[in-house]
């Protein structure tokens, strides 16, 4: 069963909308997604009709919201394959669920020597909170590095993962370079030595099918937004064993069993980890979304994705001057493709995208350190959803054109 | 020759001068032997400026600007360096203070003395590009620091980060 | 210019629900308010028309959905008297607020020995936090006890903060007891003796009308959802100079300037301290709940809370066996009531309630020591916002005394 | 006497035998000398449990049951003194399964030893109040594991939390 985009165009409102004058052509899906009006609707039937605080509350309202809220822990649960909704706890977004395991697991379980791996291409929330524990506690941190294909270097992950790796943190699939790492076969070799992995999904989940206990992940954090869910939830996922044994990260309200002045036991796994009034809203509107997804079937998501890829790279590839950054083969990458034109940087490449309608993203991307390795000060990038289509591509190269043409005159005409 | 844009901010953004000093900066040969070196960087979008200053009796003898960016911080260079160079600092400083002025509020007239700079005005529009415009003044305000505190630090040179 | 309850009742979709095939008599307003249409219509809107991720995007949409999320910071700012937009953090709720200060100032400047002054009848988001940095750097924890009254001990006042105190920590309105606490002079006391002041503004900012330049607080952590505003907001108010020193709490997208392999720098207030994405949508929404309480005026709100709280306890004091908690004068409290009713378990009487269409809270309210100070397991709490009006003190009451007359039976009748 | 309630599952939660067992618990005089104490405690509701229990030849003898809490973890608690006291711990231990059967599924055929405690069945229905019934229960499964470790530790009283 294919992807029916247009089809599937007709369940977002925003994709109705002009931009200067032109139809929306959105190809920054890798920064977050639209939204289905299944998703719109379930939040306005949140608000408009079953809003209350969850847990501890007896009346009906309260009742409604926390079975609600409770059972897209299990759809969530369901969606990437984890055991049991317990398995799952309901951050920020992405960012905060690898700050809380940084803080709840990190700061609890490494002593000074111990490492942890991550790589180059890490996106700065699987990165900044690493560094700062290594700060505090003294452990070292080492990267792999990437080939020119922009994949992972098998010798780094040979040479960096041993007795001293106590966490191997990286990200399923680049945001940059849409690169879908080995994390199976790395999940291998870090439990061989005793180490834990956490994988950063934030772009995985939206795009691939996910099984975590396939992958045997220790940790997953992903990102609701980038799912054509609503901004303001994250995940954490973590095998049971780990959430029992880590200390809780923010205190207060819902996450604690019984509180004295001077001292608070904590309350059970998942609710120990989410601390004052969740965002409710938000969460149950979220399941919206997941059986979105799961109507679509993640397979078709992705055989989608490898096919705009595909074309995508073939209608850049003709432009004059134009590189493209990631692996070779569209089955090796998720829906994003990063590229640079020679002599337009890749800001003015985007202003001049926008006037033609077409959102993408232009600049760092979040993962300075790999714009230092790819020798770029920053890039343009496009990336896809379920809703794109091959002519969203016309506009996109017309746009391109149009800023070759601006930008990239010859030498000492003019003025 | 770019194609006409209906839009008219988009016009103002990129007018014909801005694309003339992105395609042919000026001073973009860099000094020898600089007094001064001063860069600056803007993590957001990875725009780099390296700017070379020499002085004679308080006032900017010469001056060379480069790095990698986007047209607009480029040509907000390359513009500054033929406004500034042979004017004494103080005159350099009121014109740094007018530019910022200029960026921040849109509807603010702009001074005759910023000659070809009253081009960027346009930037002033959009709030993600300005940090663009201004980058190379704010390097160019350090460097003018430098000076006052003697010369190179002992790392060399110094860095200007928005 | 009075409150219109009856005109106000109108904007308020979920108020036209029956509960068990009554009218929902919504009394549950301190754990969580109800939304007008205009903040659900402006969740529609951000998400039909403009979400896109904020910063750094060049496009149309992440130049709107920016410009809005900012615009909201002013919004907020203006709302509770801060002097600048820089002064307001976006967090998740009032408790991630205060465990933000805790570690990010807490952890930074508090050492062994330095105390920190709370009192009993804080919620558990203000109580947790410090007893985990107590815990952890060894500063000891001292509170102000209540009187018979519900308000502090003055005594107390005195004797805790004093040359040692490095913060005081108080709730500005208490969600149990109703309590305003004279945080003014206390913050006074507290810079006298060179301690920073952190108000609880979880009750308050929803219900006064607060000015952190008047108060002369140095922090104030508050709730959207408390105050018509969606899930998943929460604010934290730090004067500048504060956010400036403290160190960032989670690390990752947005909160940083420059990132290498190993160590990053931050960026300017406030967004250091917002790192990922943040909850868009929400936030931008909330922008229409704080619209429509300027709309309303803080001071009319506070005036019908207080004619609101004169009826309760009128209306309440009348039922035989009835026991009301805090303050007596209707001016030192706000919109809040909690009882208890001889012979019957809050609990019960909240199921009661419930089949009679009225929502209260019953239980500890987050505030396990307050209980254990008051000598109680539980109690029950009815709370009001602008849409209560006196006439639902009808169904309340005609549900109490039905749970009087099915529970508190003749002894030895029955089987 | 309690006004007609139209909804039937509220008449299931607050059946006359609940009401009956709340007004009057039986076997809430505490026993002077028990062989075992625990408390149960509830830090959701705050509801409190205290059971003194006596053994004799692997059978309960004698049991009371006091503390503050809701009707139905009354109700709960009173009924079990009435089903346990006199019968083996093996078989109390089964009664116990056989209950949080009860409480987790609704929808479960209710075994016929459980007398009374039938009464319960429609809180499972209720999912914030089924930690109030089952509180007597387990605590009482903590008093037998007192009991098998050889009776009250140093503290006194052995506490178990919900
Ligand atoms: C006084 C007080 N403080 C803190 C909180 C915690 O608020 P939140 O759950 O939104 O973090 C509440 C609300 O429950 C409250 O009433
Ligand atoms: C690979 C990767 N990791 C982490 C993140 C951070 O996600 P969020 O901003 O939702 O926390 C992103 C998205 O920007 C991402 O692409």
């Amino acid at each position: 069963m294919a992807i029916e985009t247009k089809r599937i165009r007709e369940d977002f409102p925003i994709l109705k909308r002009e931009v200067h004058g032109k139809p929306l052509v959105y190809l920054d899906n890798a920064a977050t997604t639209q939204k289905p009006q299944v998703l719109i609707d379930a939040l306005v039937e949140y608000y408009s009709s079953y809003n209350a605080n969850i847990h501890r509350g007896i009346h009906a309202l309260a009742e409604e919201a926390t079975g609600k809220y409770e059972a897209t822990r299990q759809t969530v649960a369901d969606f990437i394959g984890a055991p049991d909704a317990s398995n799952i706890v309901f951050t920020r977004n992405t960012t905060e669920s690898i700050n809380l395991v940084a803080h709840a697991w990190g700061r609890k379980f490494l002593t000074a020597g111990d490492e942890i791996v991550l790589s180059t291409m890490e996106h700065h929330s699987n990165l900044v909170p690493w560094q700062t524990l290594a700060k505090e506690k003294g452990v070292v941190l080492r990267f792999i590095d990437i080939d020119d294909d922009g994949q992972f270097v098998q010798d780094d992950i040979e040479r960096h993962i041993g007795p001293k790796t106590k966490l191997v943190a990286v990200t399923h699939m680049s945001n940059v370079l849409g690169t879908i790492n080995p994390v199976r076969e790395i999940a291998e070799r870090a439990h061989q030595h005793g180490a834990l992995v956490l994988l950063d999904g934030a772009q995985s989940v939206p795009h691939l099918p996910v099984n975590v206990q396939e992958l045997d992940c220790d940790f997953l954090a992903f990102s609701a937004h980038k799912m054509l869910g609503p901004t303001g939830v994250g995940v954490l996922y973590a095998k049971r064993e780990l959430f029992e044994e880590m200390d809780p990260f923010l205190g207060g309200g819902e996450m604690i069993r019984r509180v004295q002045l001077e001292e608070s036991t904590w309350n059970d796994v998942p609710w120990k980890f989410e601390a004052g009034t969740p965002n409710i809203g938000d969460v149950c509107a979220f399941s919206a979304a997941i059986d979105y997804l799961s109507g679509l079937g993640m397979e078709n998501v992705r055989a989608h994705e490898i096919e705009m890829v595909q074309e995508g790279v073939r209608r850049l590839a003709n432009v004059p001057g134009i590189t493209i950054y990631g692996p070779e083969s569209a089955e090796r990458r998720g829906g994003v493709i990063s590229f640079n034109l020679d002599n337009v940087h890749p800001h003015d490449l985007g202003t001049v995208l926008d006037h033609h309608g077409v959102a993408i993203r232009a600049g760092h991307h979040c993962a300075q350190p790999l714009m230092g390795r790819l020798d770029v000060v920053a890039t343009a990038r496009a990336s896809f959803y379920v809703y794109n289509e091959k002519e969203e591509f016309d506009a996109l190269i017309e746009g391109i054109e149009a800023a070759a043409r601006l930008f990239r005159a010859p030498v000492h005409t003019g003025a | 020759m770019p194609q006409s844009i209906p839009e008219p901010e988009f016009d103002e953004l990129y007018r014909e001068l801005i694309l003339d000093h992105y395609r042919n900066p000026r001073h973009s040969e860099p000094l020898s032997d600089a007094d001064v070196v001063a860069e600056g960087y803007n993590p957001l979008c990875g725009d780099e400026v390296e700017l070379r200053l020499n002085f004679e009796n308080g006032s900017v003898s010469d001056l060379s600007f480069g790095g990698r960016g986007c047209s607009i911080s480029r040509a907000s260079g390359s513009m500054m360096t033929d406004l500034v160079i042979g004017k004494p600092i103080e005159d350099v400083r009121r014109l740094s203070e007018q530019f910022n002025k200029m960026m921040t509020d849109p509807d603010n007239e702009v001074p005759e003395e910023l000659g070809d700079l009253e081009a960027l005005q346009g930037v002033a529009k959009f709030p993600v590009r300005v940090k663009c415009a201004t980058l190379a003044w704010h390097t160019l305000e350090d460097g003018f620091k430098q000076r006052d505190e003697g010369g190179l630090p002992p790392g060399g040179v110094v860095r200007h980060e928005e």
